[in-house]
């Protein structure tokens, strides 16, 4: 497992919504080894402050030259991505840690809500090509229309059936995306989820109950993104703290104690 | 464009004690975990000496996340000395860490004297370890959690129960949290220990204000990062002029310019922290930062810089 | 957009025992001169209370320059309390302060617990001051440089002795550079101080790599600004938990955000200091931004904020 | 004296040499009341890192509408400055301080070493219109040529006489600006200079000994620039501190000491 430190080169910044921006970077070494669930550490900035590097999942990675990230402008870090130009350097590390399991071969879900929809594309480019797959139900929820447009055809162009919904019923169903899974869930292998936690906890709970494997990416301040500075803890199964950094970010459900 | 030198290298190399160094940046405690870390980010053998997390007699799980937090400039933790445990660090951490052709200090806490002296025992039975830091920034549980890192009298008590355990070189790694560092740096000198390193973490805190909770589950944690580089420098420059054992100068220290004004406050070596995060390179770009001084000032050796500072204007 | 809010403002009044301001937004001593500096940048009747810079019996030239540097967001100086004197504090500085509608609280410095009580009470008898506020960073001088700040017993001392060279409010403004400073908090309390004020500057330093000098020509100064927030947040905190006289926040407040960690860990009061050198507006955008947080939060006082830091999770 | 905190809009950025750049800066509070010889505070950045405010000299103000700093790339802070983009807002405060005495009526004489030269063409472009003024020299010193082609051209538009000097002799004298002001005193009223420290403690020196006022705009390190702080102090004549940003920063030669 090779990890880099490696001065990317802006090569697009993509306005998807007013809150979300997709930026192109130049980051051969990265792109060449990242696998789907993987994330980077960014630095937001040239100077010591913001001091610390943010995490951002791998959204695609393409031809071995060049990845995605999909960015929500939360604060100041995430604006200054989302003010970058083509041209800018920006500093990455990665590929890091543990990303999805994607070796099934029977038909799966992606669940993504919000900006947990980034490492979920990455995901259905990589799925098994086999014919089952076509089975591959996609179930993406945000606050409004904007955020899924561009994303959802982007998904159905990887042979995926898209579910949507929003919290203003802009598109899809009104209401919680994880209202959806029940009636999708019966006859599928695997479920990948990515998006507020309180979503992954029902959706880790619906799986649990039934009995299907489910692979969720968790969030976790993060220092150093490396499994150096122990700083990304969560609670895991027999009392035990995980680390998102390494351990993760993408854990199997039952390695977490969701509500702890 | 600077002409290509051609003057030889300068010697990096500098001794703590018994301790050889084959140049004087480390890495600190804590900032670098078992070194595996950051195999493929940093050539582990450039480095003078890898000191890593601090390890205690049984393994710790440490504290509730949330564990960090960033503020200007800086960085609160509360990990709460998160560790292995000897018996795994020797077991899974050093036959790694004997590898790596950079020399290993390890960094050692407990809740009792005996808890130190013991650890010392039984790392020096261990292939491969170069020295002992001892953090003594622990409340001493048996004392009722008074800190040894504030109280002369048991900094010294540890420092001497760790040198009769043991034959490794010993740091003593001091917190700032004091009124007179250099109280503190005395009493591990005159219990003997071969070199001092300064400082860890100042005590902090953060606030949401939204959801009116401390940032950390553990309320308050160490502030680290170049916010705290004066302060820093300033207890290393008060020590390296009180006591004559060497001065090992850590304290957001990023950059060789950075590192620099630590050797010429008296500073026989650096430990990178904070820096290792956002910036891994950082311990290696200091390395070749300190040489290309060395070569612009004409010296040849690091030790003609060291404590060269001139506080007359 | 938020709605228009129909809510009545919220009451912003707050009291340091005696002394009460119609809100808890001050200026610093040393980072707001004696006011009329900011005359036009400043609505200076917004403040709760306007802190002149540290004010001596006699006029002090200061240090030589250099006497301040930037460090990682934050300064170092070393002014070396440049100040008019007394006399002519009074005399050209105090026409002014008693036409700017706001509270006027006095820093006062000495070299003798004499110093002190001749200062407060000359003070006492000038119209149009509300305050004293005590810096005790200072050395002593008669008892050979030891400073007021960092031994109980001097602090009460000092503490004391103004207290009954003046009826005025006094406020007792403690140095951070200390092992425990609830121990310091506890001496001005029980020696009857009427609030504390706390964070003075961290001592730090800083280096010219090429000219291997200080950067300040008196090699240590004051480290204030947002990198020492953490610090101070923790020190009231603390404070705030171990005396009932009321607690003044200061340290690397900037924002209505920074000063409502303050409040929420216990301060009735805040102090911005640096931030009026890189943003003036400041303290007249934190009260701002205090009132418009009571407002989210529902509440029509700041009394319903102060100390209610939860720290259990 | 009207001082104003305006967040300007930048306009223009014009790179005279490689290490000279103009701002021209959309700031009417400020550019109204500007005088030759003041300056404004400037933040360099919209994070805590750096810190302080820098300060610039007025380097023209045009129609009470906008005004030019010129920047020398110095560190971090001049270099964002010079990476500005127009229609990015800076916050100034400003004008402050005391400016030069440009009441005379006699021939003057302006000389001013690298960055120096910036407040010079405000103070040229504001001498008094009397004959005499055309007896208005202006001598001007820099490393090499490309930092003062378009300058001197903008004094000869004012009606001054140029004299150029550079360290490398690519234009006019070879070596110091200083060296050609001997010549040009006999018969100068009053001189008004800024540059490297040296250069005008040289000059300060001729004027004394002549008997020629001579006023001189200084630096020091600022925190606020507002006489707040008293961190910007010089050694005055006299036993005392001057503080630069409000005592000066142009002083008469004779109330410094020179060679503290
Ligand atoms: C494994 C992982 C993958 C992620 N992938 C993406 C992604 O693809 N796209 C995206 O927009 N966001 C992603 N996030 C969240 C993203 O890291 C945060 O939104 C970002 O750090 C916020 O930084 P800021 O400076 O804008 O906000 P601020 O609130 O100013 O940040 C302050 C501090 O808090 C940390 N922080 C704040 N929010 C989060 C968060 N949700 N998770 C972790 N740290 C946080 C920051 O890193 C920083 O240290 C991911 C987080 C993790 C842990
Ligand atoms: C009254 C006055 C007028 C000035 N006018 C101009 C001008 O018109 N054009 C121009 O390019 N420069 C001018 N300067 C100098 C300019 O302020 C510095 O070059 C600038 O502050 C350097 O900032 P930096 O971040 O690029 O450099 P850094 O070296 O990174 O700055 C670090 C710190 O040192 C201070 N500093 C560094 N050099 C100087 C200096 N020479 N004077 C004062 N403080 C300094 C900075 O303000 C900052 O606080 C003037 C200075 C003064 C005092
Ligand atoms: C996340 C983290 C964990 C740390 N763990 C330890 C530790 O286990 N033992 C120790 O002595 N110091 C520990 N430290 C302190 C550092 O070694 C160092 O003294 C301090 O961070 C100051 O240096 P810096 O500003 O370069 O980070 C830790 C610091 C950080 C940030
Ligand atoms: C330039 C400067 C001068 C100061 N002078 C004084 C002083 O005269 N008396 C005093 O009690 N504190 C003085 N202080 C300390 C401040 O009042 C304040 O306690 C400290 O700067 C921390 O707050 P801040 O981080 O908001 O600046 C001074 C601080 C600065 C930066
Ligand atoms: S972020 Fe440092 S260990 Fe995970
Ligand atoms: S810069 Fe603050 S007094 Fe001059």
């Amino acid at each position: 497992m090779r990890e880099y430190q490696e001065n990317s080169i802006v090569q697009a910044v993509d306005r998807l919504s007013d809150s979300l921006h997709r930026l192109t970077l130049f980051a051969p070494q990265i792109a060449a080894v990242a696998r789907p669930g993987q994330f980077v550490m960014a630095s937001c900035g040239t100077t010591l402050d913001p001091l610390l590097r943010r995490p951002f999942s791998i959204h695609q990675s393409f031809a071995d030259v060049a990845l995605q990230i999909l960015v929500k402008v939360i604060g100041r870090g995430t604006r200054y991505l989302s003010e970058l130009r083509p041209g800018a350097e920006l500093s990455l590390i990665g590929p890091l840690g543990r990303g999805f399991h994607a070796t099934t071969t029977g038909s799966v879900c992606l669940i993504g809500g919000g900006i947990g929809i980034a490492p979920l594309l990455f995901l259905a480019s990589h799925l098994p090509t086999s014919p089952e797959c076509s089975a591959c139900t996609v179930l993406l929820g945000s606050q409004t229309k904007a955020d899924l447009i561009v994303l959802s055809e982007e998904f159905i162009q990887f042979g995926c059936q898209v579910h949507t919904a929003t919290d203003d019923g802009s598109l899809g169903h009104h209401g919680y995306i994880s209202n959806l899974l029940p009636a999708v869930l019966p006859g599928v292998e695997k479920v990948f989820t990515c998006g507020p936690h309180a979503m992954m906890t029902t959706v880790a709970g619906l799986c649990l109950e039934a009995d299907i494997a489910c692979e969720a990416s968790l969030e976790a301040h993060m220092a150093c993104g490396l499994g150096a500075c122990l700083g990304c803890a969560i609670h895991g199964s027999g009392n035990t703290y995980k680390h998102v950094c390494k351990h993760g970010p993408v854990f199997d459900a039952r390695e977490i104690i969701w509500n702890p | 464009m600077e002409p290509l030198s051609t003057a030889p290298p300068p010697e990096m190399n500098i001794s703590l004690g018994p301790l050889h160094l084959a140049n004087p940046v480390m890495t600190a405690s804590g900032t670098f975990g078992y070194g595996a870390e950051f195999i493929n980010l940093v050539d582990l053998k450039r480095l003078g000496a890898l000191v890593v997390k601090g390890i205690s007699l049984e393994p710790r799980p440490g504290n509730p996340p949330p564990r960090i937090v960033e503020t200007s400039c800086g960085m609160l933790n509360a990990i709460g000395l998160e560790n292995v445990g000897l018996d795994r660090f020797i077991h899974q951490k050093m036959p790694f860490l004997r590898t790596c052709r950079s020399r290993i200090i390890v960094n050692i806490l407990g809740d009792s004297i005996d808890e130190y002296a013991l650890l010392a025992e039984k790392l020096t039975q261990v292939a491969g370890i170069d020295g002992l830091e001892i953090n003594i920034s622990c409340p001493n549980v048996k004392k009722g959690g008074v800190a040894f890192g504030t109280v002369p009298e048991m900094a010294a008590a540890v420092t001497l129960a760790v040198k009769n355990a043991t034959d490794l070189p010993v740091i003593v790694k001091l917190s700032p949290n004091v009124t007179d560092v250099t109280v503190m740096a005395k009493a591990a000198e005159e219990s003997g220990a071969d070199a001092v390193s300064l400082i860890n973490t100042l005590i902090g805190m953060a606030i949401d204000i939204h959801t009116r909770k401390p940032k950390l589950a553990n309320i308050i944690g160490g502030l680290s990062g170049p916010a705290i580089k004066p302060i820093a420098l300033r207890m290393v420059w008060q020590v390296a002029r009180t006591v004559s054992i060497p001065v090992v100068g850590i304290g957001g220290i990023g950059t060789a310019e950075d590192a620099i004004e630590f050797l010429l406050a008296g500073a026989s070596a650096v430990q990178v922290g904070t820096a290792n995060f956002y910036n891994p390179a950082a311990a290696e770009q200091i390395c070749t930062g300190i040489e290309a001084y060395l070569n612009r000032q004409g010296a040849s050796s690091v030790h003609e810089i060291i404590g060269t500072l001139q506080t007359t204007f």
